[in-house]
């Protein structure tokens, strides 16, 4: 006899648990409004990423095309994966003395794993995440950045 | 009418999917890469034949089904007529259920229900 | 119990290894040879009682391999660090202690893997990770021009 | 040789299905070699190594700041818990005391990790049974961390937020504000967990007495996380080794005896709550301070070993860094729960059926980059 | 020439009329089956097409998610563009694999569906097989396209497959008896097989309502085991996707799968509609004894639209199963069907019997 009540009462039971997970789901079937699914490429416009969003390594130039990169090569040194490569050159200054600068600071974005030593360990700042995101492209080739804008100067007053 | 409608609908079906799949045929594209023609096995070649003799746990279901099934095929007419022949229909089928129920139980009973 | 008193109840059950109260755990140090029956009695002495095996890495010394395993005691929670060196290089084995922890099964098979240290009565030694075209990267004698760039 | 050897082990009558690389279950590219015999599992043979990609060997190359971000890449569901395991492992060996405020916001990213880990677990595993809705769920209620993540780290699964000594930068301003809201949000919905898996019938059969480890064969084969607390392994880390913080909340272990699927299951649905209750005791307690000790640019390890073990949210992550004194360490090994978590699934699967295998499977819940490391 | 919606006796009656006034009988006949035929596909087409986007759109609201909405208003012509595309897509010859069954299993699992569809009686006269077994015909009709997914799962050369097609086999054995014994309560009740009978046998209250206890606890089951044989739902163990990848469908690609696909869903239309059927008064409209107003209201809609609306709540019903509930385990499987379904389904038809004959129905 006592089986015979567990086997109902299992019926039962089960049933039950079955009607909770449809009210789960049914409630979220009838109420639509909750759904927070984003529409990504339409909300491009309005799509705000956070501000430390590590999106690709930048250099900021100002708008007299000046950055902060003296070429000291840190970066370069305390990159994991090899993704910066400096290219130094040199200068010389209204003083006559030879300076170090950079002809080309070199990225590849397809290596980097965004851990952020470099924006981190730079000692003048020069190199910044930016909050872009859509890096695919059609041609690897196009992931080998320079960071460096053609023309562009060491800002005054960095060393 | 009824019989020619029959086989109206086994003609209807099988024109629909013939011709749509000859369109099929005709409009894609067919491929000559070997590997693609290979059985899905998670990219790893099949190991040893598929159709190997198979062990299934459930031939013992299988004749409860035959005896269910036929059951039901006989429950069929009665339900049919059972207004009319009245309660001796009910005793007699109650009977004939009941010796079957008993074979049922006696299978649970034996663990012939659970799956091995 | 403290690391001391620790350090005594292990020199007193293994005499045979030579023990050291280290910076972080007690280390001992065991010869391949002794391994197993060390090992043995580090799980059932009852006032040691290492029943857990953590960690065990293959170490590539330069001139020796050796093999590190750090053992846990469910009941008292206290960690010990034994290790053992083979100076064979070309042909280094040391006992499995699978029939101890079996847990050991993967962890040797890695250290084999990577290390090419064998481990006899060992179950089933494979390789686990790499195919057998593959030398033992984890030696630092290890050259592959192709998959490693260094800087 | 090998090759033959592998041959050998499995040409016989038995029915031989290869479950992954490519399969659905598996999470990623683990191939279990199942032995059938029709739906019963004769034996498992788990292949592993699709993904290898040496990081022990190339810890070797990299400064001890370059290792973190490898690290984030075993386990990618408990990334900072493995960044924090390596720090930890460095402070120690250099006998540094970090701020305050440095182990009271790793800890609480710690069980943030933990439980969007888990409500992974979650949905993973309850499509594994079948319940397609369970996924959604679970991935919509873990986005919420990931943006808090994202928020203070700039990342979202792979934050590397850690670096020895401290952290990359400071907690955003809004980070308690949202934390505290996710908790609120997150506190209204798990019921729906509940509801949709937990209690069901079907869930229960399924799950109940499945894949049982006793807590004897835990011990012996070395399971840890939920998976060996299921078995009534008391292996908590946080608990019995505590580092950060752990030591200044209370609670609790959660520890069941059964050591099957469901259980292994329930122990991460404690497991979300209780982390909950940790982050409570914390984040308005997070002191003021700065957020990283003083460092050398150039971290070297005093030469000698260093072990420290850290509760992922699969189990014990053991770091063990044996360093000769330079920048680079001589060797760096990881202990990592999947690895060992994996070994005795042949145990716990043989002898059940093709659908529990893959219920035993996701209850361990494998990160397969972890195992192959 | 009169004819209303409500009743298309009279209008088939007159196209009957006018071909035979018009041609020869044969001839008649022959364009009446033409008509029949189009008809049917036609109709065909557009459940199928519109249950899959329905279950795509459903399932996404019941996951908190959108759903398609890229494709026409609403995404309600993703079908169609997904349609499109499976038409160009290659049918990939499987090597070794059994080529006339491997082929030979869409049009069983297609032509199944289609010979009971025919059967449905959409409205009063709108019926094309008025069989005096229709009930028992269905039953019949209605399991045979198992058996052409048992054929792909076979003829498949992958073990996948065939593990599916196996656990099939287990699930046709069994649930075929839950589905027989649940109608069998009804046509006790209803004393006919007859499916035009037994909807006009609901004019006054639906079977559902009248048959007691009993008959709701047919409906369960009934609702239940044809969503196990309809191959879906937390009884899709022939293609767990998590253990099985696709099931016996794996190896299917292109416009083959697409015809597994478009079964799966015809199916649980058919058996939505047999439900409705025995069920729920097929067409006949809701009506409340006594409540003459709403009743006039409700009898204003047209019957074809009350059966497209019933069919449509359980096959939302039948959707909400699948969504959520985790899958059932092969002996799980079984277990319910032996040892609760059919002693229960059993017992169950003896009391409905009773009721019958003690008059206590209404």
């Amino acid at each position: 006899m006592k089986s015979v009540i567990e086997y109902f009462r299992g019926i039962f039971n089960g049933i039950k648990s079955l009607l909770v997970g449809m009210t789960v789901t049914g409630g979220y079937f009838f109420r639509p409004g909750t759904t927070l699914t984003q529409q990504y490429p339409d909300n491009r416009d309005t799509l705000v990423m956070f501000e430390r969003f590590k999106g690709e390594v930048v250099m900021p130039h100002n708008e007299k095309n000046e950055h902060k990169c003296t070429g000291c090569g840190i970066c370069e040194i305390n990159c994991p994966n090899g993704s910066i490569e400096v290219i130094p050159a040199t200068e010389v200054t209204e003083e006559g003395k030879k300076k170090r600068i950079i002809d080309k600071h070199i990225y590849h974005l397809g290596m980097c794993t965004f851990c952020g030593l470099c924006v981190k360990t730079c000692p003048s700042q020069a190199l910044a995440f930016s909050q872009e995101f859509e890096h695919a492209v059609f041609d690897r080739t196009k992931l080998t950045k320079v960071l460096n804008q053609p023309g562009s100067k060491l800002m005054k007053g960095v060393e | 009418m009824t019989n020619q409608a029959l086989i109206l609908f086994f003609l209807v079906g099988l024109i629909f999917v013939g011709v749509v799949i000859l369109f099929s045929g005709l409009v894609a594209p067919r491929s000559t890469s070997p590997q693609k023609f290979d059985p899905y096995e998670c990219g790893i070649p099949t190991k040893g034949t598929t159709w190997l003799q198979f062990n299934v746990g459930y031939y013992l279901f299988a004749i409860l089904f035959l005896i269910f099934d036929a059951e039901i095929v006989f429950l069929f007419p009665w339900a049919v007529v059972m207004r009319e022949v009245g309660m001796v229909a009910f005793i007699e089928i109650s009977v004939f259920i009941l010796i079957l129920g008993l074979g049922l139980a006696y299978a649970w009973k034996k663990h012939a229900l659970t799956w091995e | 119990m403290e690391k001391s008193q620790l350090y005594a109840a292990i020199a007193a059950a293994v005499p045979e290894a030579a023990t050291a109260e280290g910076k972080q755990f007690v280390e001992l140090t065991v010869a391949p040879e002794k391994l197993k029956s060390v090992m043995g009695r580090l799980r059932d002495e009852s006032n040691l009682s290492f029943d857990i095996l953590v960690c065990l890495t293959g170490m590539d010394y330069g001139t020796d391999l050796g093999v590190v395993y750090h053992l846990r005691s469910y009941a008292f929670n206290h960690m010990a660090v034994v290790k053992t060196r083979i100076s064979d290089r070309e042909n280094p084995a040391v006992d499995s202690v699978c029939s101890i922890w079996p847990g050991a099964e993967y962890h040797e098979r890695e250290v084999y893997d990577l290390l090419g240290i064998r481990f006899n009565d060992h179950p089933d030694l494979r390789r686990i990770f790499l195919d057998s075209t593959w030398g033992y990267p984890l030696r630092k004698d290890y050259k592959d021009d192709v998959n490693i760039v260094s800087k | 040789m090998e090759v033959k050897e592998k041959m050998g082990r499995l040409e016989n009558e038995e029915y031989i299905i290869n479950m992954g690389p490519q399969h659905p279950s598996t999470h990623g590219v683990l191939r279990l070699v199942v032995a059938l015999k029709g739906e019963i599992v004769q034996r498992v043979e788990p292949h592993i190594g699709y993904i290898h990609r040496g990081i022990e060997k190339m810890c070797e190359n990299l400064t001890y700041q370059q290792i973190i971000h490898l690290t984030d890449r075993m386990d990618y569901l408990s990334a900072h818990i493995n960044n924090e395991a390596v720090c930890l492992t460095v402070e120690k060996a250099l006998e540094i005391e970090v701020p305050e405020r440095v182990k009271y916001i790793r800890t609480i990213m710690s069980e943030l990790t933990r439980i969007q880990s888990h409500q992974l677990f979650w949905a993973t595993f309850g499509m594994d049974l079948g319940g397609l809705t369970c996924f959604f769920y679970g991935l919509r209620d873990r986005e919420k961390i990931l943006d808090i993540f994202e928020e203070s780290c700039g990342g979202r699964m792979i934050v590397s937020y850690n670096t020895p000594g401290g952290l990359m930068n400071d907690i955003h301003p809004n980070f308690q504000n949202r934390v505290k809201e996710f908790l609120k949000y997150f506190r209204g919905v798990i019921h729906e967990y509940d509801d949709l898996l937990t209690g069901n019938v079907i869930f229960q059969e399924r799950s109940k007495g499945m894949g049982v480890m006793t807590k004897e064969e835990a011990i012996a084969w070395g399971l840890t996380g939920p998976t060996g607390r299921a078995s009534g392994f008391s292996c908590d880390i946080r608990k019995h080794n505590p580092y950060s913080a752990y030591d200044k909340v209370t609670f609790r272990e959660i520890l069941y005896t059964e050591g099957d699927v469901f259980h292994r299951y329930l122990a991460r649905m404690e497991e979300m709550r209780e982390s909950m209750n940790i982050i409570d005791q914390l984040i308005d307690n997070i002191p003021e301070g700065p957020f990283t000790a003083k460092m050398k640019p150039v971290i070297k390890l005093p030469e000698g070993e260093y072990f420290q073990s850290v509760e992922t949210a699969r189990g014990e992550l053991g770091v063990y860094i044996v360093s000769d004194g330079n920048k680079n360490p001589y060797r760096v090994k990881f202990r990592s729960p999947n690895f060992v978590n994996l070994a005795p699934l042949n145990l716990m699967a043989r002898g059940s059926k093709i659908a529990d295998l893959v219920a035993i499977g996701g209850s361990l819940d494998l990160i397969i980059p972890d195992i192959d490391r | 020439m009169e004819f209303s919606i409500y009743d298309f006796s009279s209008f088939t009656a007159w196209i009957d009329q006018s071909l035979r006034a018009a041609m020869s009988p044969g001839m008649a006949v022959a364009i009446e089956m033409l008509i029949i035929g189009v008809a049917i596909l036609i109709f065909y087409a557009i459940v199928g097409l519109f249950l899959v986007y329905a279950e795509r759109k459903v399932c996404a609201l019941m996951q908190n998610r959108m759903g398609p909405n890229r494709v026409g208003p609403g995404g309600i012509f993703q079908t169609i563009a997904d349609l499109v595309k499976l038409l160009f897509v290659e049918l990939v010859p499987i090597k070794n694999a059994d080529k006339i069954l491997f082929s030979l299993a869409p049009y069983i699992v297609i032509i199944a569906s289609f010979m009971a569809m025919g059967a449905l009686p959409f409205a009063k006269g709108l019926h094309a097989i008025d069989l005096n077994i229709g009930v028992f015909y269905l039953m019949a009709v209605s399991s045979m396209g198992v058996v052409g997914v048992l054929l792909a799962g076979w003829a498949s050369n992958n073990k996948y497959s065939l593990i599916g097609a196996m656990r099939i086999g287990a699930q046709i054995v069994s649930y075929e008896i839950s589905v027989g014994m649940s109608l069998v309560t009804i046509v006790v009740l209803a004393g006919t097989m007859q499916l035009s009978e037994i909807v006009q046998a609901q004019q006054y209250g639906w079977f559902i309502f009248r048959g007691h206890i009993p008959a709701l606890i047919a409906f369960v089951i009934f609702i239940v085991a044809s969503t196990a044989e309809t191959n879906r739902g937390p009884f899709d163990l022939a293609e767990a996707e998590s253990e099985l990848t696709a099931g016996f469908h794996t190896e299917y690609s292109g416009i083959r799968f697409a015809f597994f696909f478009l079964a799966e869903y015809i199916n649980m239309f058919i058996v939505a509609a047999i439900a409705t059927t025995v069920f729920f008064g097929g067409w006949m409209p809701f009506n409340v004894y006594g409540w003459e107003g709403f009743n006039k209201v409700m009898n204003f809609i047209p019957p074809f639209i009350w059966f497209l609306g019933k069919t449509g709540a359980l096959i939302f019903l039948i959707m909400w199963f699948k969504w959520t509930f985790p899958r059932l385990r092969i002996d799980q499987l079984l277990t319910l069907e032996w040892k609760y379904f059919l002693p229960i389904n059993i017992i169950n038809v003896l009391i409905m019997a009773l009721i019958v004959l003690l008059g206590w129905h209404w």
